[in-house]
């Protein structure tokens, strides 16, 4: 028997818990591996499709519908067959009791219908060609199963049918429990693992106990200084390739309640000088141990999402996005932003003070970190800043609402750049999303995202994107800092076939936000021993 | 005060604690590196330039260790300034009022007493976020008084017993000045252990606090250095300076105090007095000049 | 007997105080619990999902007194709800999974304590001045003012990490299952000596100081001067004579020292990892897991309730002076 | 007369001090005969109790007995025996009776066991014959033996006075201390006591060595008499002889500032 | 003989619970005269204490009155008793613990004298404190600033005695002022007590249970027991001959250095000790006249 231990999550106890609506409380092995998705696109290679449950789909060509295709043949785990039915009754389900819609789907959509056994036809409220990458996320469960949960939204799924590579559960305790092979499994020859094994670790430095001592196969955690206290104990089988991930940067609120607070921050002048004035190495290097990936990109787009930059951004505004102490104070100087009142910080031009308060969510280390380093070249530059760090959800609810000065924020990668674009600057979501935190209303860019969906040409589509960078990285909403790194570390002994740097045919973190997991456990083959 | 002098344990105690009073009143004096600069590269270990290393930041860990115990001696003292007036007030009424408000505050304080107090405080100092120094000083004071209020309320049972506040009342003293100036003055060792050990006890929860991560960030404290000690995970990437550093200055803090209280104990019960006689008597038995 | 039945209805008019005060906590703190539980929990969930979400947690639009009530029916109905982060385990199961360590854990380790503790108090009492005191009382005084933080990280760095002796975490080998079998107990005792060690190391001093400062006290006493007197031996006077009776206090101390005693686990227990009681509630905290921090509240201050009356029985068992009263 | 029961030569006594002793009992020697009711009186502080702890060499540090000093118990030097002996002379050959009544019982132990503690550290007893042997001592007293399961608390100041007595005579000592057993009692109570004692000493052929600072008290049972002054015992005599013509100047002072009950009241002496 | 200031007429107390009280008083009856000392005494428990909080007004009687200046206090208020502790004190038992240990000796009689005894300026008051440390026969200038713990027993006694009489009382009561003292200083105390009552015309009501110094200080005796007073009368008459049962018990118990233990008078009582106990509990209703001014409540049949 081979078995694949895995640390995907963290945490003091285990809980019998595979109810794949429950994005907080299900355990990470539940989605991808249990109940498999359509399809996954990979967003390494430009979100090329690796056709899964589905084995084509198809977008109208007017976007207002989408018609995926299963294999003939699907049985879920009990033996039923898994057939159009199933996601029709899926998408049905999730309409009847909203609270399990974790992505907000049903909004989208205007019907879900069964054209044959085997074909699923998904019709739109709106024309949308990124329609796909937002379906795929939703799992498909058994109708004849989940029809008779009478609360779906506390069912536990304790013993889960699904239709993906491991369903069953052969061990289940506090400590650890073991999620084995589905043996009805379309795709079973490709199938080199028997079980997964996942024992409870509570935090990084247990993880990285475990992974030390070669206990662990694949994991995704945070480790400090890891050639030294990972690689450095076996070099030649503990490995690690951390893949750039999520944006982060600072947010200034253009609605901010102060008032001359709100005159500098919709100054892009200031906001530039600002830019200018933060060491992102730095922040890199010491706040994130050097893991994560500078984003200098006044666009924000940066690598993660190189292959959709516009050239014009780097040349243009390029010097906006990178580190320059002396140009930013120069900046200040030149647009007014002076010491009026002699009080050792800069004011307005027009005399009024400016005073910062950095908003970072609490125990939120590493940003803290970012942001007392950050503050010190501020400081230097004679802006008044300091760093507050209130209760989590109050930081969000100030986000939601725009009453904070400033603030570091995240935006998680997607597919492609018109996920964090319309996230952040989507109007419709001002006062309802943290994402939308700057407040930044500019109609040229919606029309400009409005648009993208609509067009079904990569080439238009590409002006359409270039356009929207150009106006973004010339107004810069957000200050890009860097984007994070996803973990991925991997012992090499017992099994190869992982991603790497040198083979990146996917991205092979184990969080359970990354349904290229799959393909990476499909390409797991046992070192024979 | 002279007696404490002449306690050898009460001096060791003053010493120390005079001298983390000193280093932190001079505190910008000893140190030539700001304590929220980044000084150097992250994680030096002790060196000339760093003498107890630099942080993970690049802070240098003993300029935050001498101000931090700017913070730490704060919060401890006002904290256990708060706590026993509380403490020594509500116990006064109570044990000389009697009736009805003893009642009540004994309620109070038993209530207080069976609720567990730490993980209260725990709870209370998430909820209201980022709790600062001052913030922790005052719910540490809110909700730990109850001790203090029991003891001092038995003690003062016994003294309202005896004659002299009996003449006092006689002589038609108003009973707020039987308690400020004739209750009270005898309570003097009692408030003053109890002032210690919420001292101490005010110390070690701040910094315990802070260590769990519900401290203010922005603030230079022992607690919060252990914090970010803790997540730079200094002992697994073996920078010990950073972590055992405020361990050792807190065990320090905490020894000196409880030596003080050892001492007020011993003054304000001469049974427990040991003092030098024992030494001489010893020394006497040895030399055969005498037996017991 | 009056005695017990007085201490037992002030114990109900407490737990139903805390039980009140438990129930207005989350309600006083700004911001939406639920907010605040999923904003934790790292997810971004639309609107009317919060709202399904709500209702399914039992935030419930009544008026207030109507919540309460709710509330205390439950609480004594024993439902304590369901964890949001351990969704769907009833708080109930997840803090009696927590609630073993803890009690094998503060149980051995307040036992452990108390023996050594009193028992050095006692000697150094007897022989007050020689060199054996001194070094005992200055133990102890060290050993009571040094926070279990300190200490806790310290046996971590020493015998954890530098040392390599002992493992960093956890309450035995994740990769066994729970078994009367040598391997797993084993496993128990090997992970819980740390943190076994660094409570006794706590809890320790306190004892040992009370106990020698309660025998001090009673040793000039008239009836422990006519045991002696009586020809006894020192050992039974010691112990019979005068711990039995300066115990008396400490047990009294001992009641609120349990809290001592929590609040002293609770860190250890974050620091080494180890899943009992503390390291849920600080869990439950980091991720405001409201109904979990809710129930552990309770349950503390319901264990603090009993212990406190035990030890009120056993005052009654050991002071014969209260048996009539 | 025949060899005195207790001998006590040049006994000294310090206080050790941090700095300097305090010198308790100075060079005080004495003798109490078979059978006889010795007084021992004097003002608080003159160091009576540390004379009677001395002789059952219950001192604790920093009390200090200086060398050369004397006590014999029966021809038995005191000061000479080591732990055990010491420990099986105590209450087998002196026996002890403590000024507060209300402390000298363990609080915690019922009555028949503080009689089953003694008779056992000194004889193998069975549990039974120690009942029998602790009820006839109360008898002794005149407290019924059913208070033998009781704890002190529930038995009343005198009784337990008299228990305490009982408890004495458990191993027929040679010799039994008292001091000041009655001044918590009221008088009515005292007397009885006393008046028991008496009887008793009569009966068994104990002596006494009594310490009060109630003079009238101490001649009315006393047949001889120490006077003692910071330390020194500055007058030994007959009972009715330092009560009727007194030596030393103190001991007149003593008696000329008690009131009388009875008869021409003392004149006012003034200093 | 001179008219009472202060009188307990049928006063009751009594502690305890309804199922099982405590008669700490019963029927209790007597009046203080000016320049003349009432002596109290009883064994441990008999209710003195308790009648002298009566006085003192600690307590309030269950039943009866307490008269002074032949006028029927009511309930006690803040103002009317600060009046009346103007003119009623009381000295303590234990000198140890009836002065403040915090205190100077100074702040003990300065006290009274702010109090009591209007606006008086800084040299004013001083003058007083020095005079009455002069009349308890204490040396000002060297007990002013002592703290009560470098003074002997005699000496804090004295000082309780200042300070009760800063107040320039009418009244003194002195709840058995030298049973804790030595021998050789109790006399003394007595003697100030005698002094003051003659040269300050103070009424005086001595508690002891020393009937030997009872009888050097008072002219008047009252033997109480189990919260009733049992016989009273002129010293000299109730000691000469005493009536009651109980009075007798008492006597014969009393050490008394004339008389050997087997010389004692009135064995019969001596061998009935628990006989009179009881019955001298019970209520005693009847008040019955044996000599003068010598009265007896006679034990029920
Ligand atoms: N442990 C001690 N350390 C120092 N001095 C002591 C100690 N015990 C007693 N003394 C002193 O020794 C002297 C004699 O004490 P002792 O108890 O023998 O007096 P006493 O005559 O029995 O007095 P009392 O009548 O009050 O019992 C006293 O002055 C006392 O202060
Ligand atoms: N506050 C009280 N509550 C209950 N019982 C009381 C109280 N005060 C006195 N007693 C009881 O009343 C009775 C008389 O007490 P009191 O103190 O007056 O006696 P006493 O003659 O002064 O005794 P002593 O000589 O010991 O001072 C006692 O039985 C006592 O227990
Ligand atoms: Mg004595
Ligand atoms: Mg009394």
């Amino acid at each position: 028997q081979t078995v694949l231990t895995v640390s995907a999550e963290q945490t003091t106890t285990w809980v019998r818990n595979f109810n794949p609506f429950g994005q907080t409380s299900a355990r990470f092995t539940t989605l991808d591996f249990i109940y498999e998705p359509l399809v996954v696109f990979n967003r390494l290679k430009g979100n090329e499709p690796h056709f899964r449950l589905a084995e084509s789909f198809e977008l109208a060509d007017d976007l207002k519908s989408i018609t995926f295709k299963l294999r003939d043949g699907l049985k879920w785990s009990d033996g039923e067959p898994l057939t159009a039915d199933d996601v029709v009754f899926t998408y049905d389900y999730i309409k009847k009791f909203p609270a399990l819609d974790f992505i907000s789907i049903s909004a989208q959509l205007a019907s879900v219908e069964k054209v044959d056994d085997t074909t699923v036809r998904f019709n739109l409220n709106e024309p949308n060609s990124l329609i796909a990458n937002t379906i795929v996320s939703m799992p498909i469960v058994p109708a004849h199963i989940w029809s008779k949960i009478d609360d779906p939204v506390t069912f536990a799924n304790e013993n889960p049918v699904g239709s993906g590579p491991l369903t069953e559960i052969t061990r289940f305790t506090p400590q650890v429990y073991e999620q084995c092979r589905n043996p009805n499994y379309w795709d079973a020859t490709n199938l080199a693992i028997d079980c997964m094994r996942l024992p409870q670790l509570a935090d990084n430095p247990q993880v990285l106990a475990a992974l030390a001592e070669g206990s662990l196969d694949w994991a995704t955690s945070f480790i400090p200084d890891i050639d030294n206290t990972f690689v450095a104990k076996d070099p030649e089988h503990h490995k690690y390739w951390f893949t750039p991930s999520s944006l982060v940067s600072f947010q200034l609120s253009m609605t901010t309640p102060d008032e001359n607070n709100r005159k500098a921050f919709n100054d892009v002048n200031f906001r530039r000088a600002l830019s200018m004035l933060i060491d992102r190495q730095t922040i890199v290097d010491i706040a994130g141990y050097g893991y994560p990936l500078v984003n200098e990109d006044p666009s924000g787009l940066g690598e993660l999402y190189k292959a959709f930059a516009n050239p014009e951004v780097a040349t243009q505004f390029g010097q906006y996005g990178k580190f320059d102490k002396d140009a930013g104070i120069a900046l200040l100087d030149s647009s007014g932003y002076v010491d009026a009142n002699g009080d050792g910080f800069r004011d307005n031009p027009d005399g009024t003070p400016i005073a910062i308060d950095i908003e970072v969510p609490n125990g939120w280390t590493d940003w803290i970190d970012a942001v007392q380093i950050s503050m010190e070249t501020l400081q230097e530059a004679g802006i008044n800043v300091k760093m507050s760090t209130p209760e989590a959800a109050v930081w969000t609810q100030d986000l939601i609402d725009g009453k904070y000065s400033m603030t570091l924020n995240a935006l998680a990668a997607a597919a492609n750049p018109y996920f964090p674009y319309i996230r952040s600057f989507n109007p419709g979501d001002f006062g309802k999303s943290r994402f939308t935190a700057p407040h930044w209303d500019n109609a040229e860019v919606m029309d400009l995202l409005g648009k993208y969906t609509q067009v079904k040409d990569p080439a238009e589509q590409k002006a359409l994107m270039d356009k929207a960078q150009m106006i973004v990285a010339e107004a810069l909403p957000l200050i890009p800092v860097y984007n994070s790194p996803s973990f991925y570390e991997y012992n090499t002994k017992r099994f190869t076939g992982w991603a790497d740097a040198e083979n990146p045919f996917i991205s092979p973190v184990v969080s359970n936000a990354n349904p290229g997991r799959l393909i990476q456990l499909l390409a797991l083959r046992p070192v024979s021993q | 005060m002279r007696q404490l002098l002449n306690n050898k344990k009460a001096v060791v105690g003053l010493t120390i604690l005079i001298l983390i009073i000193l280093v932190a009143v001079f505190a910008p004096l000893l140190t030539e590196y700001s304590p929220v600069k980044r000084v150097g590269r992250p994680h030096q270990p002790p060196s000339w330039e760093h003498w107890l290393g630099t942080t993970r930041l690049g802070h240098d860990v003993f300029s935050r260790l001498v101000h931090g115990a700017r913070i730490s001696l704060a919060v401890g003292f006002g904290a256990g300034l708060m706590i026993t007036i509380i403490g020594t007030v509500l116990g006064i009424i109570a044990g000389y009022k009697g009736g009805v408000v003893d009642e009540i505050i004994n309620f109070f304080t038993n209530m207080v007493l069976v609720v567990p107090n730490l993980p209260l405080l725990l709870v209370l100092a998430a909820f209201i976020g980022q709790a600062s120094p001052l913030v922790i000083a005052v719910i540490l004071a809110l909700t730990s008084w109850a001790w203090g209020v029991r003891v001092t309320r038995s003690e003062t049972l016994s003294i309202r017993q005896r004659d002299f506040v009996k003449s006092a009342e006689m002589l038609g003293e108003p009973s707020w000045r039987i308690m400020a100036f004739e209750i009270f003055p005898n309570l003097i060792s009692i408030v003053g252990i109890n002032f210690i050990g919420s001292v101490i006890f005010a110390v070690i929860t701040e910094a315990t606090l802070e260590f769990l991560g519900l401290g203010d960030p922005n603030t230079v404290s022992w607690g919060i250095m252990l914090y970010n000690a803790q997540n730079a995970s200094a002992l697994s990437v073996g920078a010990w300076w950073d972590l055992l550093t405020p361990c050792f200055a807190l065990a320090l803090l905490g020894l000196s105090l409880a030596l003080i209280n050892f001492a007020i104990d011993e003054i304000a019960n001469p049974r427990l007095r040991t003092g030098g006689m024992l030494n001489r008597w010893t020394r006497m038995v040895r030399l055969g000049e005498g037996k017991l | 007997m009056a005695f017990l039945l007085r201490r037992l209805s002030f114990y109900i008019a407490a737990f139903l105080a805390a039980a009140t005060i438990n129930f207005f906590l989350p309600r006083m703190m700004p911001g939406d619990p639920i907010q605040i539980m999923f904003a934790s929990a790292g997810s971004e969930l639309s609107l009317e999902n919060l709202n399904a979400l709500k209702l399914t947690f039992g935030f419930i639009d009544a008026p207030i007194g109507e919540q309460y009530l709710a509330y205390l029916k439950s609480v004594f109905t024993g439902d304590l709800g369901r964890s949001i982060k351990y969704f769907p385990l009833p708080v109930t199961e997840l803090l009696a999974r927590a609630l073993v360590w803890t009690v094998g854990l503060v149980g051995i380790a307040t036992l452990v304590a108390f023996t050594i503790g009193t028992t050095m108090g006692i000697m150094a009492a007897w022989r007050r001045g020689t060199l054996f005191d001194s070094v005992v009382s200055l133990s102890a005084i060290f050993s009571s003012s040094v926070p279990a933080v300190v200490v806790s990280l310290i046996m971590l760095f020493v015998f954890g990490y530098t040392l390599g002796w002992f493992p960093n975490g956890y309450a035995a080998d994740p990769l066994l299952d729970p078994a009367w079998s040598w391997q797993y107990i084993s496993s128990v005792i090997y992970h819980g000596t740390l943190p076994m060690l660094t409570m006794v190391i706590v809890l320790t001093g306190g004892f040992a100081v009370t106990m020698r400062n309660n025998m001090i006290n009673l040793l000039g006493e008239d009836y422990i001067v006519m045991g002696r007197a009586k020809g006894l031996s020192d050992r039974r006077v010691m112990f019979w004579y005068a711990a039995r009776n300066a115990l008396l206090p400490t047990v009294s101390s001992l009641a609120i020292a349990i809290g001592t005693v929590l609040g002293g686990s609770l860190v250890t227990e974050v620091v080494f990892n180890y899943p009992g009681l503390g390291n849920t509630l600080y869990q439950a905290i980091i991720a405001r897991d409201y109904p979990v921090i809710q129930g552990q509240l309770l349950i503390m201050t319901a264990a603090m309730l009993i212990s406190n009356f035990a030890v009120d029985l056993s005052y009654v068992v050991l002071d014969p002076r209260l048996k009539k009263a | 007369m025949s060899d005195p029961v207790l001998s006590v030569r040049n006994l000294n006594i310090d206080y050790i001090g941090a700095q300097k002793d305090f010198h308790a009992v100075k060079n005080v020697s004495f003798d109490i005969a078979p059978g006889e009711f010795f007084g021992l009186a004097g003002e608080s502080g003159c160091g009576k109790s540390t004379i009677a702890f001395a002789v059952s060499r219950l001192h604790r540090p920093p009390a200090l007995i200086r060398a050369g000093s004397e006590i014999l118990v029966g021809g038995r030097d005191v000061l000479a025996l080591d732990e055990e002996a010491l420990r099986s002379f105590r209450w087998r050959e002196v026996a002890m009776v403590f000024q507060s009544a209300m402390n000298s019982l363990n609080p915690v132990l019922t009555i028949e066991a503080q009689f089953y503690d003694v008779l056992r550290a000194h004889t193998p007893i069975s549990r039974t014959t120690a009942r029998q042997r602790a009820a006839e001592l109360l008898k002794l007293v005149d407290i019924s033996p059913d208070r033998l399961s009781s704890y002190p608390h529930q038995c009343s100041g005198g009784m337990r006075q008299r228990i305490v007595i009982a408890i004495c005579l458990a191993l027929n000592p040679k010799l039994l201390i008292m001091d000041e057993p009655t001044t918590a009692l009221d008088v009515v109570v005292q007397r009885e006591i006393l008046q028991r004692i008496d009887t008793l000493r009569k009966q068994l052929g104990f002596s006494v060595l009594f310490i009060t600072h109630d003079l009238g008290l101490m001649v009315q049972v006393s047949d001889r008499i120490g006077i003692m002054l910071e330390g020194e015992l500055v007058e030994v005599n007959d009972a009715q002889t330092i009560y009727r013509s007194p030596k030393h100047d103190y001991t007149r002072r003593l008696w000329a500032s008690m009131p009388k009950l009875h008869g021409e009241q003392i004149r006012e002496v003034r200093s | 003989m001179s008219e009472p200031i202060l009188a307990l007429d049928n006063v009751s107390k009594i502690f305890g619970s309804a199922g099982n009280p405590v008669y700490a008083a019963r029927s209790v009856s007597f009046a203080l005269r000016p320049g003349r000392t009432l002596a109290l005494v009883g064994e441990s428990g008999s209710g003195k204490t308790t009648a002298a909080r009566l006085i003192m007004r600690e307590y309030q009687p269950d039943d009866g009155r307490l008269l002074f200046r032949g006028a029927t206090l009511g309930k006690a208020d803040r103002k009317s008793l600060a009046a009346y502790r103007a003119s009623v004190q009381m000295v303590f038992q234990d000198p140890f613990a009836s002065l403040n240990p915090a205190h100077t000796i100074r702040y003990h009689l300065e006290r009274p004298l702010r109090l009591h005894q209007g606006r008086l300026s800084g040299s004013e008051r001083m003058a007083m404190i020095e005079e009455l440390l002069a009349r308890v026969k204490l040396d000002p200038a060297l007990v002013m600033a002592k703290y009560p713990h470098e003074l002997s027993g005699g000496q804090r006694q004295r000082i309780s005695i200042a300070r009760a009489l800063a107040v320039n009382p009418q009244v003194i009561v002195a709840d058995e002022p030298t049973s804790m003292l030595d021998v050789s200083v109790r006399l003394g105390i007595l003697n100030l007590l005698n002094d003051m009552k003659a040269q300050l015309g103070l009424a005086l009501l001595y508690i002891t249970h020393d009937i030997a110094t009872a009888r050097y200080v008072a002219e008047e005796i009252m033997v109480m027991y189990a919260g009733q007073i049992v016989e009273w009368g002129d010293m000299e008459s109730v000691l000469g001959n005493p009536q009651h049962p109980y009075t007798r018990l008492l006597l014969s118990a009393v050490p008394d250095p004339d008389r050997r233990f087997d010389q004692t008078p009135f064995e019969d009582e001596l061998n009935h000790i628990d006989v009179i106990r009881r019955q001298s509990a019970l209520p005693q209703p009847e008040t019955l006249q044996v000599g003068e001014n010598h009265f007896i409540r006679p034990m029920p049949r």
